[in-house]
């Protein structure tokens, strides 16, 4: 009976009493006695259901057109990030781009300049990964001490998609490269023109322009409807909304290169190009902000990966680092793509200390806080990859905690 | 090598972006100097990054100067004035990005002479000199040698094989 | 300024002009001189963009509410179907089920019957698996003369998803199995209340109690909360909204076990229990309705299965079946699940037949119309897993052909 | 064996469910005859299967009789009456899923009668048959040696290993 109600669609009014991305439908006292909805009548676009209530959440920067946001962990389930829960990192919102209208333009050391339509990549060979997607500043909150309250805000700058796209090898191949290229810079159509230079090693290695995540176009958030993915690189790198590729002989020290994804060292010099993200793991269950109903058997579940290969193992220690169980790994280890992992866990009611750390296939292991702290000291900002600890205090409740 | 995908492009199509190195390959023709810039910052840049360059934190604009010497402090402020190594990303990044809410608006001009205020107020050059293609990558930045390359950084204290 | 529009929330007057599952947002004239939209303007969920327009298509069945609809696989990219579009099948329509009142229950010749609550689910050891989900009706129409005009029709009951959820013989071992045990039924909580019996021998191997899929709830039209997911099998089977599992010494014979999903053969006998799909794969660029717009290279891009494990190779044919080349397969075959498979073609603007073969892991092959026919006849119904040929004519115009 | 997981599940709560076996193992109490059903099924479902049982295809309701001697020929028609190998499956489906717009609303006794009347009218018994949990599952239906297990049947004209 509210005063214009007559005008808006039934959809939108389902939307109303429903949480984001999902239909608000009355529930059948007994759902096998009463006819279910129709098939379409959804449009031909499934949401999820109203009883799924997770969101990504903001970082609480000044302005919300330059800030992220972090994905649900807590409540994932499987290895994959649901689309709509995709963490973001944008500098200058997020653009309406019509894909009719956008080009990828080739140029600097190369044979031949060229621009691609999103037709015309479509049409080049391609290829289907899984790979996380990890910026940087994941857990940034968490080297002097223990900040986060939960596993959304420490570790939710982390998200894992089936990409599909052209290798920039394939690219590479059509224009051609000039002797001396060495690094390729990246530039992203939205307000930030969003540049990173890459050392061109590692675009033929596995560099890839994508247009597809999980099946369908990239979402807008995530590119849409083209960007950079540079398995297991830091995030930022991954150019969205990707619409120039410089082929240079040098890097181009843009602003994210020098002023911001450099890792200040205790001498007061800093590295640039720290991008491989390192091997880290996190649980997820239990974790901060949640609370263990009783005493008893639980499954302590949580998400490892490395940007330098596949994950060989996970171990999981409940008391602090001292003992450690090997964990099972819930899903086929692919490079650079995240693992989910579990280990069963009986909880005796005493307080407990909760750790998971792992190995990648080429040897490197997470490191505990200390002993990356001795390495990189305290002002780093990027690249926290140290063992996160969770409290199990003797009441269930469970904190963020240094070890 | 060439498949048959693709456009090739032309210089003028070319010419409509631009990406400037440390050498200053990429820097457009113009000028500025301090004394112009300061108006326009006062007028363009001002009510986030303050008067003085200091920063207003409740917009995001960070302060643009000070923080020399305190790199290697416990409290590292990270300015133009005390990290950045080179005056190209100071120019690349203020005609890409900013004005924030009006990115892409200024001229070359304007960008020369806003980059020679801000420089002007680090007391990294005087406000005599003229910025242009020519000068601006000769400005030496005052944390010039603080960087080096992280690829292949040790991180053998916790047996990475990986490079960092 | 239509009347009572002001009652309407932004998000609601976005979707009025956008397609399902997208919000409408204006198009900058340079995305690189005006901000983006805000960080977390989607409510923390995101949306699809508003320039994809596809969507799942109903078969024209008189009533909607036992009816199915096809994913739109000409258009899918990568390997994942999205959530979104994953065909659906429902016999009583969609129910809207309460996870916080939904139970299993497992009972039958076990030791203990026992129900379970979604918590005490998700707290069982679990796995996560990518695995496709085909109805056994799968191009039911293309027996005796081709009939659908696209690979929507054609093949489109066919969805791709990462499935977790707990092994059937996790919960076996809660409930303890009488020896003579070697069926199990599975009850759906929908209007239709679906049964079906299962082998318990497949149930133990690999059959999963499915929560989750593709990183977040199974969606309302996939069984939420619970579904039975039986890697391989016919996609009926794959028990929806499951609330029951009933062990058995035989099977039940129910309706969808007798009257329909079996094979008639030519002798007027019918086949019981046909569970497994066969390999089939087929061409989804270029496919029916299409149109090539010049001789020229072309990329051939297709979708390829087996319910017997993983595919092993692909094969394109340009002129019929006289001649085949080995495809490239784009993704990592896992057992029971799709890849995406591309073939270079030049097209030289003569007419062209294009067909795809698929052999998996335990040597068996696709086969042609002819050699499936010979074996089942034409009144099968069910398990059409025949080479399609697309006929492309001279004026770059697609069709669906019998060759 | 038991990891503790899930809570045993009374006989009573069991009652509420069902599925039925071909011999008749879940039958519930209760009788009917197709006379009594005759009128049940005019009431519930001719809207959509016919008077004449012959299916109304407008509504999606298949026809429930008719099609003997037709499954080999290239037009079979498979209904109850000449393709479903068990009268178990007619109870067990009718009573969880019909009538389509109302399901689970019928009684044993409703479901005993409806059933009879399906079988009389597909002149599978005649009108003097009482269904009940003992007599629904004696009846033998004309296609109950139609059906086998397709497991394992052979596909190697396509050189199939695999089983279908
Ligand atoms: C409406 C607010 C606003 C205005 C006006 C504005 N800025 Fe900014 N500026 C920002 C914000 C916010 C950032 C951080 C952007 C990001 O996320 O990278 C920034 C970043 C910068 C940086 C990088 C600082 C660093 O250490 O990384 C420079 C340099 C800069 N602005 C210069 C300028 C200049 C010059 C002008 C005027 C021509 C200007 N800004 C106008 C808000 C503003
Ligand atoms: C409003 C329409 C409607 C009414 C009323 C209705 N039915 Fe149905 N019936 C259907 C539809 C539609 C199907 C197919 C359901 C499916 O998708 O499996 C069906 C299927 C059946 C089948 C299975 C047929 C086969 O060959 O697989 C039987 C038996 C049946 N109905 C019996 C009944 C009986 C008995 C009643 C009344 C007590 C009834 N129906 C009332 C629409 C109806
Ligand atoms: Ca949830
Ligand atoms: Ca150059
Ligand atoms: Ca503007
Ligand atoms: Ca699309
Ligand atoms: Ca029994
Ligand atoms: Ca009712
Ligand atoms: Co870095
Ligand atoms: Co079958």
């Amino acid at each position: 009976a509210v005063l214009g109600v007559g005008a808006m669609t039934v959809a939108a009014r389902a939307a109303e009493k429903a949480p984001p991305g999902a239909a608000f439908h009355e529930v059948a006292e007994d759902p096998t006695k009463e006819l279910g909805r129709a098939v379409l009548s959804d449009g031909g676009y499934g949401l999820r259901s109203q009883f799924e209530t997770e969101v990504k959440t903001i970082f609480p920067n000044p302005s919300p057109i330059t800030s992220w946001s972090f994905t649900p962990l807590a409540s994932q389930i499987g290895n994959l990030t649901p689309s709509g829960l995709h963490f973001e990192r944008h500098h200058g919102g997020v653009p309406t781009i019509d894909p009719a209208k956008h080009e990828l333009i080739v140029h600097g050391h190369v044979g031949v300049a060229k621009k691609f339509t999103m037709a015309d990549l479509k049409a080049m060979p391609s290829v289907t990964r899984k790979h996380f997607i990890e910026c940087s500043g994941n857990t940034l909150t968490e080297w002097k001490k223990p900040t986060a309250k939960n596993v959304q805000v420490t570790h939710g700058l982390l998200s894992t998609s089936e990409w599909t796209g052209v290798l920039f090898s394939t690219l590479a191949r059509e224009v051609g490269l000039k002797p001396d290229a060495q690094w390729v810079l990246g530039e992203g159509a939205d307000a930030a023109v969003m540049t990173r230079s890459v050392p061109l090693e590692k675009m033929l290695t596995d560099g890839m322009i994508v247009y597809g995540q999980n099946g369908e176009a990239i979402r807008p958030e995530q590119g849409y409807p083209l960007r950079l993915v540079l398995p297991g690189y830091e995030g930022n790198t991954h150019i969205k909304w990707l619409r120039r590729l410089q082929v240079s002989d040098r890097p181009f020290m843009t602003k994210e290169e020098t002023s911001k994804y450099t890792d200040l060292m205790p001498d007061g010099r800093a590295k640039l190009f720290t991008l491989q993200m390192a091997p880290k793991s996190v649980i997820t269950f239990p974790s901060g902000d949640m609370m263990l109903p009783r005493p008893g058997a639980y499954e302590i579940r949580g998400i490892a990966w490395s940007g330098h290969g596949r994950v060989k193992s996970v171990e999981v220690s409940a008391d602090g680092g001292r003992s450690w169980r090997p964990a099972n790994i819930e899903n086929t280890p692919e490079p650079m793509c995240t693992v989910r992992f579990s280990c069963p866990w009986i909880w005796d009611g005493a307080g407990a200390t909760l750790q998971s750390r792992c190995t990648d296939e080429t040897g490197a292991a997470q490191p505990t806080r200390d002993e990356l702290v001795k390495v990189v000291g305290l002002n780093s900002v990027y690249h926290y990859n140290a063992i996160q600890s969770w409290a199990v205090a003797s009441d269930g409740g469970v904190t963020n905690v240094h070890a | 090598a060439d498949g048959g995908h693709g456009t090739p492009v032309s210089n003028e199509e070319l010419s409509r972006y631009f990406a400037i190195q440390p050498d200053g390959e990429g820097l457009p023709l113009g000028s500025g100097t301090a004394k112009v810039g300061a108006g326009l910052f006062a007028q363009k840049c001002a009510m986030c990054h303050g008067d003085k360059l200091q920063g207003v934190p409740a917009t995001g604009g960070p302060a643009l100067i000070g923080g020399r010497g305190s790199l290697s402090s416990e409290k590292p402020l990270k300015t133009v004035e005390s990290y950045w190594p080179y005056t190209s990303t100071l120019f690349d990044y203020v005609w890409r990005a900013m004005p924030f809410t009006e990115p892409g608006s200024l001229t070359p001009d304007e960008v020369y002479a806003i980059s020679a205020y801000i420089l002007e107020q680090g007391k990294i050059i005087d406000d005599k000199i003229v910025l242009d293609a020519k000068s601006l990558p000769k400005v030496v930045m005052p944390n010039a040698n603080g960087f080096y390359d992280g690829r292949g950084s040790d991180l053998s204290a916790y047996s990475g094989q990986g490079t960092n």
